[in-house]
């Protein structure tokens, strides 16, 4: 299920840097107007990174078994579908205007 | 009931099997606990697509600065929670009991400055319901960010409370030197519960604090 | 094996006695108990709630309750029946008994946590049981907002909390029954040596884990809103009325399979034993399972055709929809290709089994009409529908529940069920419930709304005929309430095997003691290997003196 | 339709209704089909091999990939054809012909107003000329509800805070039951009432008939001067705000760098939240009207900007 491993200080210690170096860069770059959605781009990305961190060190995913990555896997796949489908119809409601000539 | 050094309980074959099992049921749970939290990620984002300008203009009444340290705080709290359980991994019980004693605290922190900023929303009449008050034409979209901040904060600090709980029967446990290098599943148990709340936070911090600031 | 020795042996219902040992029991056997005796009251008491519809509808006036009543009752029967019978029914209370028993192990791995269950599942009905005293809910068990979060006044608070409690009874259950299949199986017992009724099984877990924490939040957020004014479904502040429908969807529609997989499990089980013969296309039907659990998360949107959604997205949905109807397909025809050649008994669980197939083609395909986008636009909130999911959720899944219920009544108790009756129940129960719903298709075309109080004359003489149905339907369940709590005391002993079944359930003694096993089984043959080997398993320590 | 007496098959009376039937029958024909089959076959083999001896031990057969393939294959084709069939008939249903005659509904707690374009309006029924295409401009007041005509074949759901679309053509005359088939709260059953299809000629002099009214287009243009539209919307671009004449259907610009289509949805949005979306070039500084004006109200003004959208035409046509 999952190894014993045992993830040295200095390992951890990186990886909070760089979750602190990252909060303080999404939080900078919400001041700045990259235009259109790069904001939200940007700072969605910065969080799927400090997530996956989190999730592969400090939670020892990256040393664990399959099974475990299918079950993280499921969950997220699971909440694709549920965001991806019903955007599906949000998106494409006003394809077709109620009016007519 | 086993002869191994640990005893386990009688519907397993031995130690290592439970462990199996504590393990993957922890990443079953966690991931019904996604799709908990999905349901309003779900709703957060078809609303924000909806209404840009508003959810732009509500976030703006939301302290960045305190939003901003209250990730540090939590990302902290998830740092010591990690190095909990390898303290308890190693067998080395007083850093164990410092490092659970320390996440406690941070942890605690977290929700004193949530907290803080729950007073203040209350105060400027942020609170969705019939006291809600909104400057400005976007009213109305605004008070459904502000059930969004409110719902999604709530439950997460609701988890936050349910982590502080775990986290104080197991520095009660570990106290007494429950857990050893062979035996500390609920250590790393609640450590990914943890973790999982600190990821929740991760997400929610960008969507609900940094939404307009450069629109400003 | 002699009816005295017998009795002394101990087993897991003889092992201790006193309501204690029942109301905090760890053993998967005993919890199963519990959890019949809660779905048998809840069936019965849903049973109440849809006898008194049934009334009502007999003329097309209101006249035997006031339009009020008449909604609170097709409420609390969609609620009572969906999230107090069905969903629990087959998973919590065969599943329960037996996936332990069939994989080899000596419990579920989390057994306090399944006590853990139980309770949980009772305070949620108990949250909806206060809320039907204090006056019901009228909102549909669908609770779509804006009526459920705004308009209504009955009590919708209390029962979404109920139904949100409850929920976590059916996580905790599905997470036990995932994590026992993993790492629980029995040496030997690789995964397509597992019988049919746990793949069903694990495949049901997958959707009550990733499911129903979604209606959780969901009817949360309708209570907080109700509660505390938040405003995330209110289209006076710009709310999406479908946002509602589409988060309650993403769950409910999986919770039909959640509904119906344990009882394909079930039948896979029955339609073998009493044909001796191994399943036919057992990966075929293995796979269908998981493809019905995974595809069911995708189709949610067939709900919604004509709410409004994108007819863009009805399309996609649609498409999807079809797709899931293909496993069901799938196993109602190696169901059938496992009858050929075998030798074939017409025992009562059988005659439920047989029941069900015939009944599920028709639910399973009159769900096309449902998913063909022109044709749903017609019979969509009709009596059509009402007809398709009781050919699912009565005609196939409470007879797959009673079939098992039947099967393995000897296991759980050690003792028979009287035969005839159990037969002429099964023949009742067919009957009465094709006389009930079978005339609501015919309904559903003519284009008669469900929830309906009064409706016009011209629908009577069906309505009529659906009502004298549930009468017929009435008799063919409480006939086995009463004779099977007869058959406790005065049934005949049965033995270990009395249907000469194959499965690790069928190796152990009836009662099974407590662990299951007096010695642990190592599984060396496939599963339904009737007509090889003489038992799936060989007992290292050696066999047990009774088997 | 029966000799029972009783219906057993509802009445077609719309040009949709032949059509939805067909795909109904090819449904009803495939279901017929595989249940008999499914029920012949569990018959048949109950019967032949019904156990004789309780000793008997069947050989075991484990499978058959052809015929899996098989089962896979002839259902999928099918369900295939079903989708392909019923989405075509789909978007029919919700693709309006152009030249439909536009008629609002308002749903409400409970009860079906209507108003026609001439101005007459009735409640819990639907005068309708036969052979011509009927669009229905629906909203709801309070929770959603559902226009149901069993003999049209036709069903939407109307929703609180937007519009929703239903189209048909009558091809007989005759009332023909109305249902509200969305459960809505206590009265939901009572929510019922009648279209009345008429030829032609009949429904114009019904339309004309009964007290004099004022169309909806004039009381949309009296609701414009009377809540202050004018003195920002004038008829060319002088005025606060954008000119309206013409915008129906229109492609405009936002000041997001967006841009919709101006359809009666996006009218209805600016009336009662103009925030909402900023047309570009104009400061934001129009007063939310949500209270001040009813959904019939905002209907008048949408006919009545519907209207301008003609005159405008015919200038443009020269």
């Amino acid at each position: 299920m999952k190894s014993d491993h045992v993830v040295s200080i200095k390992l951890y210690s990186a990886i909070f840097g760089a979750l602190l170096v990252m909060t303080l860069a999404t939080a900078g770059a919400a001041f700045i107007d990259l235009g259109g959605n790069l904001n939200t781009v940007v700072a969605m990305l910065i969080a799927a990174c400090k997530a996956l961190l989190v999730i592969l060190f400090f939670m020892h995913v990256r040393y664990s078994s399959r099974l475990t990555w299918v079950f993280v896997g499921a969950g997220f796949f699971w909440l694709m579908i549920l965001l991806s489908l019903t955007l599906a119809d949000v998106l494409s409601r006003r394809w077709l205007p109620t009016v007519v000539g | 009931m086993s002869d191994s050094s640990i005893v386990h309980a009688h519907q397993f074959d031995d130690a290592e099997q439970q462990h199996e099992a504590s393990w993957l049921g922890m990443w079953v749970f966690l991931a019904t606990e996604v799709m908990f939290f999905g349901g309003m990620f779900l709703g957060y984002t078809i609303y924000r697509s909806t209404y840009p300008e508003a959810f732009a203009d509500a976030s703006n009444h939301l302290d960045i600065w305190l939003g901003t340290i209250n990730t540090a705080v939590l990302i902290g709290s998830s740092f010591t929670m990690a190095l909990a359980v390898r303290s308890a991994q190693l067998g080395a019980r007083k850093p164990l009991v410092r490092f659970l004693i320390l996440t406690l605290v941070l942890g605690a922190l977290f929700l004193g400055i949530k907290f803080t900023e729950y007073y203040a929303k209350i105060e400027e009449h942020l609170v969705p319901g019939s006291n809600f008050s909104y400057a400005g034409p976007l009213g109305r979209a605004a008070q459904i960010f502000f059930s969004f901040y409110f719902a999604m904060t709530g439950m997460h600090a609701l988890h936050m409370i349910i982590g502080l709980a775990l986290l104080t029967a197991l520095i009660v446990k570990a106290g007494r030197g429950r857990f050893s290098s062979v035996y500390n599943t609920p250590v790393e148990l609640v450590g990914l519960y943890w973790h999982f709340v600190d990821i929740v936070w991760i997400f929610l911090f960008p969507l609900l604090y940094l939404v307009g600031r450069h629109l400003q | 094996m002699n009816g005295p020795v017998e009795e002394r042996r101990q087993h897991y219902l003889n092992v201790n006695y006193g309501l204690k040992s029942w109301l905090l029991t760890v053993d998967h056997k005993r919890i199963a108990w519990l959890y019949l005796v809660g779905v048998t009251f809840f069936f019965f008491v849903g049973g109440l709630f849809a006898t008194l519809i049934r009334l009502e509808l007999l003329t097309p006036q209101g006249d035997l309750v006031q339009a009020e009543t008449y909604n609170k009752l097709f409420t609390m029967h969609g609620v009572t029946m969906i999230f107090f019978f069905l969903i629990p029914s087959i998973p919590a209370v065969l599943g329960n008994f037996l996936i332990p028993l069939m994989i080899g192990a000596r419990d579920l791995a989390f057994p306090r946590l399944n006590l853990a269950s139980w309770y949980i599942y009772i305070l949620g009905g108990l949250f909806t049981l206060a809320a039907a005293a204090a006056g019901g809910v009228d909102t549909g068990w669908t609770f779509y907002t804006p009526y459920s979060s705004i308009y209504s006044n009955t009590h919708v608070a209390l029962t979404v909390i109920g139904i949100f409690i409850t929920g976590f009874s059916s996580i905790l259950t599905g997470l036990n029954f995932i994590v026992t299949i993993h790492t629980m199986r029995a040496p030997g017992m690789t995964w397509f040596r597992l019988p049919l009724f746990v793949w069903a099984h694990y495949a049901t877990s997958i959707i009550f884990i990733l499911g129903t924490p979604v209606i959780a939040i969901t009817l949360a957020l309708v209570a907080l809103e109700r509660l505390f004014g938040l405003g995330i479904f209110n289209p006076e502040l710009g709310g999406d009325p479908l946002l509602f429908q589409h988060l309650f969807w993403f769950y409910s529609h999986p919770a039909v399979y959640i509904m119906i997989l344990p009882g394909m499990g079930v039948i896979s089980e029955l339609i073998t034993c009493f044909s001796r013969k191994r399943v036919f296309g057992y990966d075929f039907i293995a796979f269908s399972s998981l493809a019905i659990a995974v595809l069911g998360f995708l189709v949610w949107g067939h709900h919604m055709f004509v709410s409004g959604q994108s007819v863009y997205a009805s399309m996609i949905f649609s498409l999807l929809s079809m797709l899931v109807a293909i496993p069901s397909a799938v196993k109602v025809f190696n169901w059938t290709a496992t009858l050929y050649k075998g030798s074939i008994s017409f025992d009562a669980p059988m005659l439920y089994a047989l029941g069900f197939i015939g009944l599920f083609t028709i639910g399973g395909l009159t769900g096309l009409f449902l998913a063909t986008l022109g044709v749903d636009i017609h019979v969509h909130d009709t009596y059509f529908v009402i007809a398709h999911f009781h050919y699912i959720m009565v005609g196939s899944a409470v007879m797959a529940y009673l079939g098992g219920i039947h099967f393995w009544w000897p296991k759980m108790t050690g003792r028979k069920y009287p035969e005839p009756l159990a037969r002429l129940a099964a023949v009742i129960i067919f009957l009465g419930f094709n006389l009930t719903f079978f005339p609501q298709f015919v309904l559903g075309y003519l284009g008669m709304p469900r929830r309906y109080h009064v409706y016009p004359p011209e629908f009577q003489v069906l309505n009529v005929m659906s009502t004298a149905g549930a009468s017929i339907l009435a008799v063919g369940y409480v006939l086995p309430l009463a004779y099977l709590i007869w058959s406790l005391r005065y049934g005949v002993v049965a033995g270990m095997n009395p249907w000469k079944a194959k499965g690790l359930e069928w190796e152990t003694t009836s009662p099974p003691p407590t662990d299951n096993f007096e010695v642990m089984p190592t599984v060396v043959h496939e599963a339904y290997a009737y007509g090889a080997a003489e038992s799936q398993a060989v007992y290292p320590a050696g066999k047990p003196a009774n088997v | 339709m029966s000799t029972l007496g009783f219906p057993l098959f509802p009445e077609q009376a719309s040009t949709m209704a032949p059509r939805v039937d067909q795909l109904y029958f090819f449904l009803l024909g495939v279901s017929v089909f595989f249940a008999t089959l499914i029920l012949i076959l569990i018959i048949a083999f109950a019967v032949k091999y019904r156990r004789r001896s309780d000793d008997e031990q069947p050989r075991p057969i484990s499978g058959n990939l052809g015929l899996e393939i098989l089962w896979t294959v002839v259902p999928l084709s099918l369900t295939l054809v079903m989708f392909v069939w019923g989405a075509r008939l789909f978007f029919i249903t919700f693709y309006p012909p152009t030249d439909a005659l536009e008629i609002n509904v308002v749903a409400k707690q409970w009860m079906w107003k209507v108003q026609h374009a001439e101005g007459r309006s009735e409640i819990d029924e639907l005068h309708i000329p036969t052979g011509r295409p009927i669009k229905l401009i629906m909203t709801s007041q309070d929770v959603i509800h559902d226009f149901f005509v069993p003999a049209f074949r036709v069903k939407n759901d109307v929703l609180p805070g937007r519009y929703t679309t239903l189209w048909f053509e009558a091809t007989k005359p005759g009332a023909y039951r109305l249902f509200c088939s969305q459960y809505c709260g206590t009265q939901h059953s009572g929510m019922i009432g009648h279209i009345i299809a008429l030829e032609p000629a009949e429904f114009q002099s019904w339309l004309s008939g009964g007290a004099t009214v004022v169309s909806m287009a004039t009381a949309g243009e009296n609701l414009f001067q009377k809540l202050g539209c004018v003195s920002c919307h004038a008829q060319n671009d002088t005025g606060r705000g954008p000119s309206l004449a013409g915008l129906l259907g229109k492609t405009v610009h936002l000041q997001s760098g967006a841009s919709v289509t101006a359809d009666e949805d996006y009218i209805r949005e600016s009336i009662l939240n103009p925030q909402a979306k900023i047309v570009a070039g104009y400061p934001p500084i129009m007063p939310i009207f949500k209270g001040l004006i009813s959904e019939d109200g905002i209907m008048q003004i949408i006919a009545y900007l519907k209207s301008l959208k003609r005159e405008e035409g015919a200038q443009v046509k020269k």
